[in-house]
């Protein structure tokens, strides 16, 4: 290879000339095809996090529920009586821009392979999309595809799609987001690590054959943005295989239960070679493969295909030599391939062989620790990033017509269409489904553990750009107040950070404000991240997507069996509202309905928030609430409207109290609108017996607790003073409700 | 004018669907059977056959990940 | 009563299907390579995605070993439940008639339904009354049922047509609103709906109990079915 | 051998693919076109080609919904 055409390839593959030379130090010489093609992926942003890694270290990663922290596959906290629950959210957005229903796809089935790597069975997925308005035709496109896509992985294999949320904006609609989150559960005792162990042991390759998919994708799907060329990357699309991972699954599983392995990993991102490389740097030891006993699909492939090639549901793991004919009756079982690709070494270095020559041999630490990190040059941007949203409202809509327009609008409509595609229900845990509860709810008594867990995955981008800083704190207390309307507290957090160009003064100070949030957030509720996901470069043709912390939760619900729900229930419940809840129309929908966007929101008193949960979680613990609903996108108004929807049941609340908290300064008719339409962090609606509500809201501050009014009858009727402001049939409402998504794709 | 579009997987695409029927064929006593693939059929009639490349490009099949070959059933054999 | 659930590559509700037997008897799961159904009462087939259905639902699972004994069971008239995935399965082997085909609406749906006994005849519904309303869960993508017209008229005729979505509630498009379908002699029913997601109280419905109810009945009193 | 095996839906079975790939076309401006079929393709190379027709009855198609087409690559026009 002449010293010119090595030059542009290192370039091709992403790397900058000064990475190139760093490489060339670390090894002593010119790296081989092989060589550079392994480098390349390892030093990407995707596998290095060289833009994020810094930063990611603000983030709290520990606590007294925690059992395995950032570093692993996926995170782990104790639930007791032995048992752990596993958990972690990805993206894959740059796969699903390019092909919608096998990005979503596999993005799930990438996200199982990680929780089932660490020993725990996954038993809920929970998703997060982003896409363009839905009156575009690409979005329809895009949604369409991605929801069926999701929907096609996790009901084949059989792990329930248990809740999630799908926004809109136009910044993505070029560059869509899907994150997906997996839940796993597991004895402690099954879980294990993926530091490779032991020299002389096997290293095992498990599951699908190895094809020419997503070669490169790494660094050219996943972290170089999309522009003109990518059509000539397209053919890198891989396609998920739910039933081979099934197999995959349950044979890992049982191999885990005969105590048959050292270590297990997921093949992900840059395939063989980050996986081993990950396992060796972990173990401190060296793995040498040889390419030419990896099972293929396609003949003539290269050493360097093998190598990165990103074909899904395949495992490798470690094995003593004395264990492998007991692994392989494990597979031969289950019907799983299992191959002995290579050994543990005492080298330190990852050696790459073809049938036993050496085609490549690089030092693990190079790889996995010597990508240089750089600092990010963040900077306040002068003047806003984003054009505001288009206006969908007529100035001047009256009070009735707002909340029809925000219920039907994109953001507020129900999901049904989409979460009817999941199966919820499998595995036989799910207590709270889509669409029954804020956050969804899956008992644990079939795995042996008293109680149940309950989870949840947020984030507003809008508002995100609107303030990173508050709007990152937003979504962590978002997660926590929709965990608090189950009664769970949260036991940790895991997070993807959804960002365009962080090279970009401007994207790297949104990163960096949304980084600071997000720790001082969890350091405020008490709660540890245990891992998470960076996904850069989301910028296609229409500019930066809003930054996009999408935060999951997963809390613990000690009783089940009484769980408020998120509608009214009955007539003659008292209403109140909880939480130091102080609305405000900067970054609310109806300003975005309006085509307006907010430059800073509000700022917030975390400790007030973190009090303020802690009290409604134990009203809920107590048991006496029939209702408990989080008060989110489209305000109080909204909030009100879904709870009487739900069932039926219309209510009648006045809301003197709540304008007379919002204020001095706005004139009578804003401050109504503003109390009825205004977001902010805090509120939760909730509705019981009159004796129970006004009890409890007695026991608590009256800035944080306000009897609003009764549930009962055919509307939602608002009043101040004794005046009717606001009159809505409930029917009229759940129409608006339920057809804003679902006569798009009819 | 009957036109028939067979719509393949892409070479070098995974094809679960080609890789389940060929290994379920053995246990049913079928042997000597390789290379399977599992795609789809679209028949339509149309009036202008030229446009029907346009309709797969489009609709019919994801050339991202698809291949496909339209036959035009001029009457005689396709 | 001892059921077994039989296990394919790919099964997803096997467990599901295990537990809510449990709650009515003694239960275990048969492996799709068992040649042998050992001793159970009544036979199960679950529902999830056995070997994929990549080929087209239900195609490839019945040929497994497990069938053959479960087809010679069905025959001699002990009772199989096919669930979803089950159901296909069955009438992919023959066992029932029809076929299932994907849903009018070409999308997985998973929602909860009501479905109306209308056969309380058969080994599987003879503790419900007839014209009982039962709240079920549906998932799938691939449950409309088709059989000939001809074909349709003497199964209702025969009462072969056991449950029914009610009106409104048909959510994939099958024939005749037919849910649930039984063989001539009524110990074999496929059904779309998930009677084991409906057997505990903190998770749904508990209607679909009286499925299990009724074998158990079927079971312990003989296969003598009530006119 | 090479053979390609067409499954398509019996005559009179409600084929809500074919529909919806019918009512799609107009949006996209494919005007003319109607009686639209989807079905499944399965190509496969066998020893013996007699015994695809077989295959079919048990394994590639339903026949009670689905009718089937077998062609034999004679090395030729199929
Ligand atoms: N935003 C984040 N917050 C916390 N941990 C993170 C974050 N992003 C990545 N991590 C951690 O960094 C490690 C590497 O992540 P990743 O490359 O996504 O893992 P994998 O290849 O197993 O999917 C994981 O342990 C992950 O939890
Ligand atoms: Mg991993």
């Amino acid at each position: 290879m002449s010293e010119v055409a090595t030059a542009q390839r290192h370039r091709e593959l992403g790397l900058t000339d000064s990475e190139y030379e760093r490489i060339i130090d670390k090894l002593g010489r010119e790296p081989n095809r092989v060589e550079l093609a392994v480098f390349s992926l390892m030093w990407s942003e995707h596998c290095a996090y060289k833009h994020s890694r810094k930063l990611l270290g603000r983030l709290p990663t520990e606590g007294e529920h925690v059992v395995m922290g950032p570093g692993e596959n996926a995170g782990a906290v104790d639930v007791g009586d032995g048992l752990a629950v596993a958990f972690k959210v990805e993206s894959h957005n740059h796969p699903s821009a390019v092909e919608p229903f096998q990005g979503a796809a596999t993005g799930v089935g990438g996200i199982l392979r990680d929780v089932f790597a660490i020993g725990a069975r996954p038993i809920a997925v929970l998703d997060s999309l982003r896409f363009g308005p839905l009156d575009s035709p690409r979005s329809r496109y895009l949604m369409n595809g991605a929801v069926a896509g999701i929907g096609h992985y996790g009901n084949s294999i059989g792990v329930a799609t248990v809740g999630g949320e799908i926004l809109f904006g136009e910044p993505y609609e070029h560059n869509c987001l899907i994150n997906a989150m997996c839940v796993g559960i597991a004895p402690r005792k099954r879980l294990v690590r993926s530091a490779a162990a032991g020299v002389g042991n096997l290293v095992v390759l498990l599951g699908a054959m190895t094809g020419r998919d997503g070669i490169g994708g790494a660094s050219v799907l996943a972290s170089a943005e999309l522009g003109e060329g990518s059509a000539s990357k397209r053919p890198s699309v891989q396609i998920g295989d739910p039933f081979e991972e099934k197999k995959v699954l349950e044979c890992c599983l049982e191999l885990l239960d005969r105590e048959l392995l050292e270590s297990l990993q997921d093949l992900g991102a840059a395939g063989l070679s980050s996986s081993a490389s990950e396992m060796a740097s972990k173990g401190e030891v060296g793995i040498d493969l040889d390419v030419a006993r990896v099972p293929r699909r396609e003949p003539g492939m290269e050493a360097f295909e093998v190598m990165v090639s990103e074909s899904q549901e395949r495992m490798l793991c470690v094995v003593e030599p004395a264990r492998l004919d007991a692994v392989r009756a494990v597979c031969d079982e289950w019907d799983v391939r299992c191959t002995a690709i290579g050994a543990v070494t005492d080298t330190r270095r990852l050696r790459v062989l073809e049938q036993g020559e050496p085609v490549g041999d690089m030092p693990v630490e190079a790889l996995v620790d010597d990508c240089p990190l750089y600092d990010l040059a963040p900077e306040r941007p002068p003047e806003p990033v984003y054009a505001p949203p288009r206006a969908r409202l007529t100035a001047g809509a009256d009070l009735r017509s707002t909340l029809l327009a925000l219920l039907g609008s994109n953001n507020i409509a129900s999901k049904r269409w989409a979460y009817e595609q999941y199966d919820g229900l499998v595995g036989s845990r799910t207590v709270r489904r889509p669409g029954s509860s804020d956050a969804a709810v899956l008992h644990l008594a079939h795995d042996g553990a008293s109680g149940a867990i309950a989870m949840s995955i947020d984030g507003n981008g809008r508002r995100v750009a609107c303030d990173p800083y508050t709007g990152a704190v937003e979504a962590v207390l978002e997660c926590a107040r929709n965990l608090a309307c189950v009664g769970a507290e949260p036991l940790g957090l895991t997070n993807c950070l959804n960002f365009a160009n962080p090279e970009k003064p401007h994207i790297a100070w949104q990163l960096e404000q949304a980084v600071s949030g997000l720790a001082d957030a969890c350091r405020g509720l008490g709660v540890a991240v245990v891992g998470g996901n960076v996904s850069l470069y989301n910028e296609g043709g229409g500019g930066p997507i809003y930054p996009t912390p999408v935060v999951g939760m997963v809390g613990r619900v000690p009783d089940p069996g009484s769980l408020p729900e998120t509608g009214f229930v009955e007539d003659g419940h008292a209403i109140a509202l909880l939480g130091p809840f102080l609305p405000a129309l900067a970054g609310s929908e109806l300003e975005a309905l309006r085509g307006e966007m907010a430059d800073g929101l509000p700022e917030l008193d975390l400790e007030a928030h973190a009090r303020a949960l802690e009290a409604a979680r134990a009203a809920v613990r107590a048991g006496v609430l029939a209702t408990a609903h989080d008060v989110s996108d489209g305000g109080l108004a909204c909030a009100l409207a879904e709870s009487c929807l739900a069932h039926g049941v219309g209510a009648q609340v006045d809301l003197d109290a709540l304008v007379a908290r919002v204020g001095e300064g706005e004139a009578e008719a804003d401050a109504l609108e503003v109390a009825l339409f205004g977001e902010g962090p805090g509120g939760m609606v909730v509705a019981g017996p009159h004796d129970s509500v006004e009890q409890l809201v007695a026991s608590l501050a009256p800035d944080t607790a306000l009897i609003l009014g009764e549930t009962g009858g055919e509307h939602l009727t608002v009043e101040t003073g004794a005046t009717a402001r606001l009159e809505i049939e409930v029917a009229a409402a759940a129409t608006a409700f339920e057809r804003g998504v679902a006569d798009h794709f009819s | 004018m009957k036109v028939r579009v067979l719509i393949r997987p892409k070479e070098g695409i995974l094809d679960p669907q080609g890789q389940a029927v060929e290994r379920a064929l053995p246990a049913l006593g079928f042997t000597g059977v390789e290379s399977v693939h599992v795609g789809r059929l679209v028949d339509l009639e149309v009036a202008d056959p030229a446009c029907v490349e346009e309709m797969c490009e489009q609709l019919l099949a994801n050339p991202l990940i698809e291949d496909y070959e339209v036959q035009v059933d001029d009457g005689g054999r396709a | 009563m001892k059921l077994g659930v039989v296990r394919f590559p790919g099964s997803c509700d096997e467990v599901d299907a295990l537990l809510a037997c449990r709650r009515f008897g003694e239960a275990e799961i048969l492996w799709h390579r068992d040649r042998d159904l050992h001793g159970v009462d009544v036979v199960v087939l679950p529902g999830g995605f056995s070997y994929g259905d990549y080929l087209r639902v239900g195609a490839i699972a019945r040929f497994s070993p497990v069938m053959e004994a479960v087809t010679e069971f069905a025959r001699a008239g002990g009772p199989v439940l096919g669930i979803c995935n089950g159901f296909q399965v069955l009438c992919e082997a023959g066992l029932l008639p029809g076929a299932l085909l994907p849903n009018t609406g070409l999308r997985f749906l998973c929602r909860q339904v009501e479905v109306g006994v209308a056969n309380p005849a058969t080994a599987f519904t003879r503790a419900c009354a007839r014209g009982e309303r039962l709240s079920l869960p549906v998932k799938h993508g691939a449950g409309r049922f088709h059989a000939s017209e001809a074909e349709l008229d003497e199964l209702e005729a025969a009462g072969q047509i056991a449950l029914r979505y009610a009106a409104g509630h048909n959510p994939n498009g099958s024939a005749r609103d037919a849910a649930g379908v039984t063989n001539a002699a009524g110990n074999v029913l496929g059904l779309m709906p998930h009677p084991e997601h409906a057997t505990d109280p903190l998770t749904g419905s508990v209607d679909g109990g009286k499925l299990f109810e009724s074998v158990a009945q079927h079971v312990t009193e003989g296969a003598a079915v009530p006119a």
